[in-house]
């Protein structure tokens, strides 16, 4: 099966060629890979260096936690690739943006406004938890569009607390 | 001299409280709240008592409900760790009150260096040299504090008068952010000590954070354990701690090590304590606050000194003797102490709970974790992000460095987000080798990203590796599919029969 | 000087010798079995090759593919840790041959004390005391054996001549026994050292183990690091180790110390090796043999003595001068060391096999924890049952007993039976800790059951915890049952639609 | 529930009362039992003691590891009592005896044979694992009946090796 991953804008062509060999661009390398203790910590032995890695999925794609460094994993297969070109460069940017609760907590204030425009890095929703108070940031500029949720409402991991236009 | 003593207090400190105790041979008695029934503390205690829900303000902020069970179980002793109700004056003159020993100092010690206004002046008396700011005041209200503020200048620092751990501190550039700050700074205090007073304090830049622990028993002897340079913090949350600072040489030591027992002895303190002081770049030191209490960061102590210092607070509060004189006390080789967070590093080290459910600890030479924690606990949003300290020893502070690279690399946990990527990417940072920091390190001249430009390798071997696992999923999700077709399938055999016969 | 190093072990010390290594700034090459691809070692390494199937002689046992995998990658040293390949002159002198830094003494120095009826010969030309026994012996037949025998008098021991931790030794109480015993000896010698040679020396009754540890450099400088007792065995297994000997005062410390350092120079030494003695009661020594390698029980030297013994023997490797001279090495309080066994103490000390479902390491103040194992990593019956070291500090001795009774409650492993109730009791144990205890005592004079006279409140606690548990088994199968019945209930109805249809 | 529970000869009446009490003779305690992380390691707290233990069952019953101590304990509903006692008295000592590898290993030796009479703590078979041999002994005095295993045979755990009458 091959695939195209990318990483930080640069592409890799990878194929997986049997259990046990990948190839990268044209070299082809002998992989062991192993998940460990059921978990998804994986041991990969990679042409006889041994490396271990926390990998996950989330909503930006792959996440992959390497020597201490979190790496932004994009794997599509080469179908789903050619079907994105078709469309023309992919996904639109810069649609609606649903800030949720990175955690449970209390919400301490909004000091924000519906229909108020916001800078990217502007504070958006003060909320309390682990006994602190953390601010959650625009992560672009734009415009509230609608405010769910009020200060001193308790609420639940990944709950939507506000969209932002 | 007592046989028992309740742990008033939960987590790794609860557990490590429990662990002197039981090497004393003393009983032990923890408490804990409906979020903490599998917490290791209730595991390891010899007896453990339901306080109430999980909000510490129903349970370990209960002092009533705590001294209920301290009556109840015949528990002659009371320690109550770091936070919750370990610098609350009522709640050590109440246990005296009741015939039992609260492990820390007398409740006066307590008053005299919880209110930060009376430390200051306090130990003014005593000739320790403060920070700037203001001076003897209770209840300041705002338009007090906006009008002295010009007078003290900025940049300057709001503190909580009950506070620590940086809660209720906020950092003020101008007067015009004042009244924002103040206002949040007030909430934040009065959420976490029930008490929302400020006050106002010169902010040193340039600053070192270096504390010197105190031990002091009953019968007049105080001396000092040597420092803690604790000025890699965040928000004024310490995350790594070392003893010796890189930065004291013996006579800066043997001077502030002095002042600091002074500072101890004005409040006539016994049991353990901690002097902290800001020092600048010229070496000019200036009394901060006193905990008067045990330290977090109380293991780097440990592990330069050898003295165990939880041992040495019992056997203090049983009315012996300190176990070492002044000139007793040896430092050897250098210690480092990693505060391990569930919190994210490379998301604004937001806090992250959930279950663990898998966890390696970093073990072998020199190495010492101290932890609440293991497979199968859930981290609650109640209570502190702190769910262990990875703490090394070295000959030198480049082995302990080293070591504590090797230990950070060992560690694993899965579950929860923790910032063990943000302490390997420090202990990489040159700065942070030549110990070259001051208190703003982290917030202004540290980043995640800085660190990780782009090691070409490391990237080609993480896009390896998801496309390993997002392959291995794509095949398990299509056997998974499969599978349910066929299980499908025949339900609706079933469905189709029942229809058939209804 | 070498930048690369292999490790031809597994297991603990694999891990142990990993952490040295990059604690350095070396790179690490590890070997592995199929049955190892998990094991942390291989996890930990830099690289990682497979040598073969599980049994020894087919992977760990392979001199050659290990040596073609140093070739491929490129590393210039190899560290042997204990077992395996450690003793072996040949694998020595051909890493020797390729270039190639054997972290360890020089293939003579190994052979001339692997031998052990040569190694005898030598030092008693050194002037160190020798047990009786056998002299000047190569290969020696059954026949022969039977001859001497009576002249060193029973009871006697049967030693593999290539011997080491215990295996292929028998004690022989009268002359009738001695055949099968010398067959079984034989046989298990050649099983583990695939040399079936074997010697005789007298039992020394009441006597302890006391081993010191030596180190050697290239410069010829050899000191020792102090005694080690390990006189708490079982079948000539050691369970338990302690630094300093209860039994030693200063002075028959440094007349042995002396003794055995001189026994390392008789062979030219070079890096880290252990000088055995036993110990009568009338404290008369007697060298027993030399072990040419790390050695299990090296963490407690390092406790007291605050020496990484496995970074010094890569200093050592590396041509380095030793760091310390005889005065420098200082000893502080005691440490204690109790071998975690996967087996079970309750049945006769048979091993256990299985996967390690759960575990909790007891951490803290002067408390390590050498392990290879993890959560989820199995036990096979391929290779030795020890699965971690557990290693306590104290101030005093009575302190580190102490603190080995609190880490051996703390430490869960679940999905094998371990040796830390047999470690529990035998802390507990008044004998031990009187320090009145000879090689014998975990066989004679020590019982599981003894320490267990019934306690009362204890048992009841038992009944009530199987209590419990057998009821909510029984609870839960009912729940399953009545789940089952449903389930088959719908799958009846599709079997009968698909009856109806055919 | 009523439970009849036997540790080494001794008698406990013990009654599962609800979730949060037992009743053992005639006391009420309060318990609070809980499964840790799933695994069979149960943390009680009695009367507001704390205890850990590990408990399983093996074919002699439940083992309950507790302080570093071993207890085989027999738990018995008041039925199952009842039916024993009908029986008369239980299930008649000196049955078949099946000796088990306790673990995968490599028969070294079986020093005995078909028909012969063994004493208690005679060795029957040593088994060689974890590179260490291992004698396993006959728990009673009886006689060899059928040896199933002989020597230089690899054996898996649990398999019969033999068996005693």
């Amino acid at each position: 099966m091959r695939y195209v991953t990318t990483i930080d804008g640069k592409e890799y062509e990878i194929e997986v060629v049997d259990d046990r060999h990948v190839r990268i661009g044209d070299r082809l390398l002998t992989v062991d890979f192993e998940s460990v203790s059921g978990q998804p910590v994986f041991s990969l032995i990679l042409d006889g260096k041994s490396h271990e890695s926390f990998v996950y999925q989330s909503d930006e794609g792959w996440q992959v936690l390497l020597y201490g460094r979190q790496f932004q994993v994009k794997v599509e297969d080469e179908r789903e690739k050619r079907l994105r070109a078709a469309a023309g460069g992919g996904v639109a940017e810069g649609g609606e943006f649903h800030l949720k609760a990175p955690m449970p907590g209390l919400v301490v204030a909004i000091p924000v406004s519906e229909g108020q425009e916001v800078k990217k890095g502007q504070v958006l929703v003060i909320l309390e938890s682990m006994k602190m108070q953390n601010e959650l940031k625009s992560p672009r500029d734009g415009v509230v569009a609608h405010i769910k949720a009020k200060a001193g409402e308790s609420v639940e991991q990944k709950q939507i607390l506000l969209n932002l236009q | 001299m007592f046989k028992k003593v309740l742990i008033a207090n939960r987590g790794e400190i609860a557990v490590r409280i429990i662990r002197a105790c039981r090497e004393l041979g003393l009983e032990t008695v923890a408490v804990f709240s409906e979020a903490d029934r599998n917490a290791l503390h209730v595991r390891y205690a010899d007896e453990a008592y339901l306080l109430g829900p999980a909000p510490s303000r129903e349970s370990y902020l209960r002092a009533d409900k705590i001294l209920d069970v301290a009556k109840k179980t015949g528990a002659d002793a009371i320690h109550p760790g770091y936070g919750f109700l370990a610098e609350r004056e009522d709640f050590a003159a109440k246990c005296h009150d009741l015939g039992i020993t609260f492990i820390g100092p007398k409740p006066s010690s307590i008053a005299a260096m919880g209110d930060k206004a009376e430390a200051r002046a306090t130990v003014i008396k005593a000739g320790v040299p403060v920070v700037p700011g203001t001076e003897d005041v209770g209840n300041m209200t705002d338009d007090d504090l906006l009008r002295i503020a010009p007078q003290i200048g900025f940049p300057l620092l709001i503190k909580a008068t009950a506070g620590g751990g940086g809660k209720g501190m906020r950092e003020v550039r101008s007067l015009e952010e004042m009244p924002t700050l103040l206002q949040s700074a007030r909430r934040e205090a009065e959420s976490a000590f029930g008490d929302g007073n400020v006050y106002l304090e010169k902010l040193v830049e340039g600053a070192r954070h270096i504390e010197f622990q105190i031990i002091a028993d009953s019968h007049g002897n105080v001396i000092h354990l040597g420092e803690r340079e604790c000025s890699i913090q965040r928000r004024h949350q310490k995350l790594v701690e070392e003893a010796p600072s890189p930065f004291l040489d013996d006579e800066l030591r043997e001077k502030m090590g002095n002042v600091a027992v002074k500072a101890a002895q004005a409040v006539d303190y016994i049991n353990a304590g901690t002097i902290e002081f800001l020092v600048d770049k010229d070496r000019n030191f200036y009394f901060l606050e006193m905990n008067t209490r045990l330290q977090v960061e109380h293991p780097v102590t440990e592990m330069v000194t050898g003295i165990d210092i939880v041992a040495e607070q019992l056997r203090i509060a049983r009315g012996r003797q300190l176990s070492y004189t002044q000139e007793q006390v040896k430092f050897n080789g250098h210690a480092i102490e990693c505060r391990v967070n569930a919190e994210d590093p490379f998301n604004n080290f937001i806090p992250s709970t959930g279950r663990i459910t898998h966890s390696i600890l970093p073990t072998g030479p020199g190495v010492r974790v101290d932890t609440g924690v293991y497979p199968g606990f859930e981290i609650t949003p109640y209570y502190d992000p702190m769910i262990a300290k990875l703490i090394v020893w070295g000959e030198t502070r480049a082995q302990a460095i080293l070591r504590m690279r090797r230990a950070l690399e060992e560690y694993r946990i899965v579950g929860v987000r923790t910032n063990i990527p943000f302490h390997q990417t420090l202990m990489d940072s040159h700065r942070f080798m030549g110990g070259q920091f001051d208190t703003r390190f982290v917030e202004e001249r540290f980043s995640m990203e800085s660190a990780s430009e782009m090691d070409e390798a490391q990237a080609e071997i993480a896009a390896i590796l998801a496309t390993l696992v997002a392959h291995k999923e794509t095949e398990r999700s299509a056997q998974i599919v499969r599978r349910n077709e066929r299980d499908t399938s025949n339900w609706k055999w079933v469905g189709r029969w029942e229809r058939m016969h209804r």
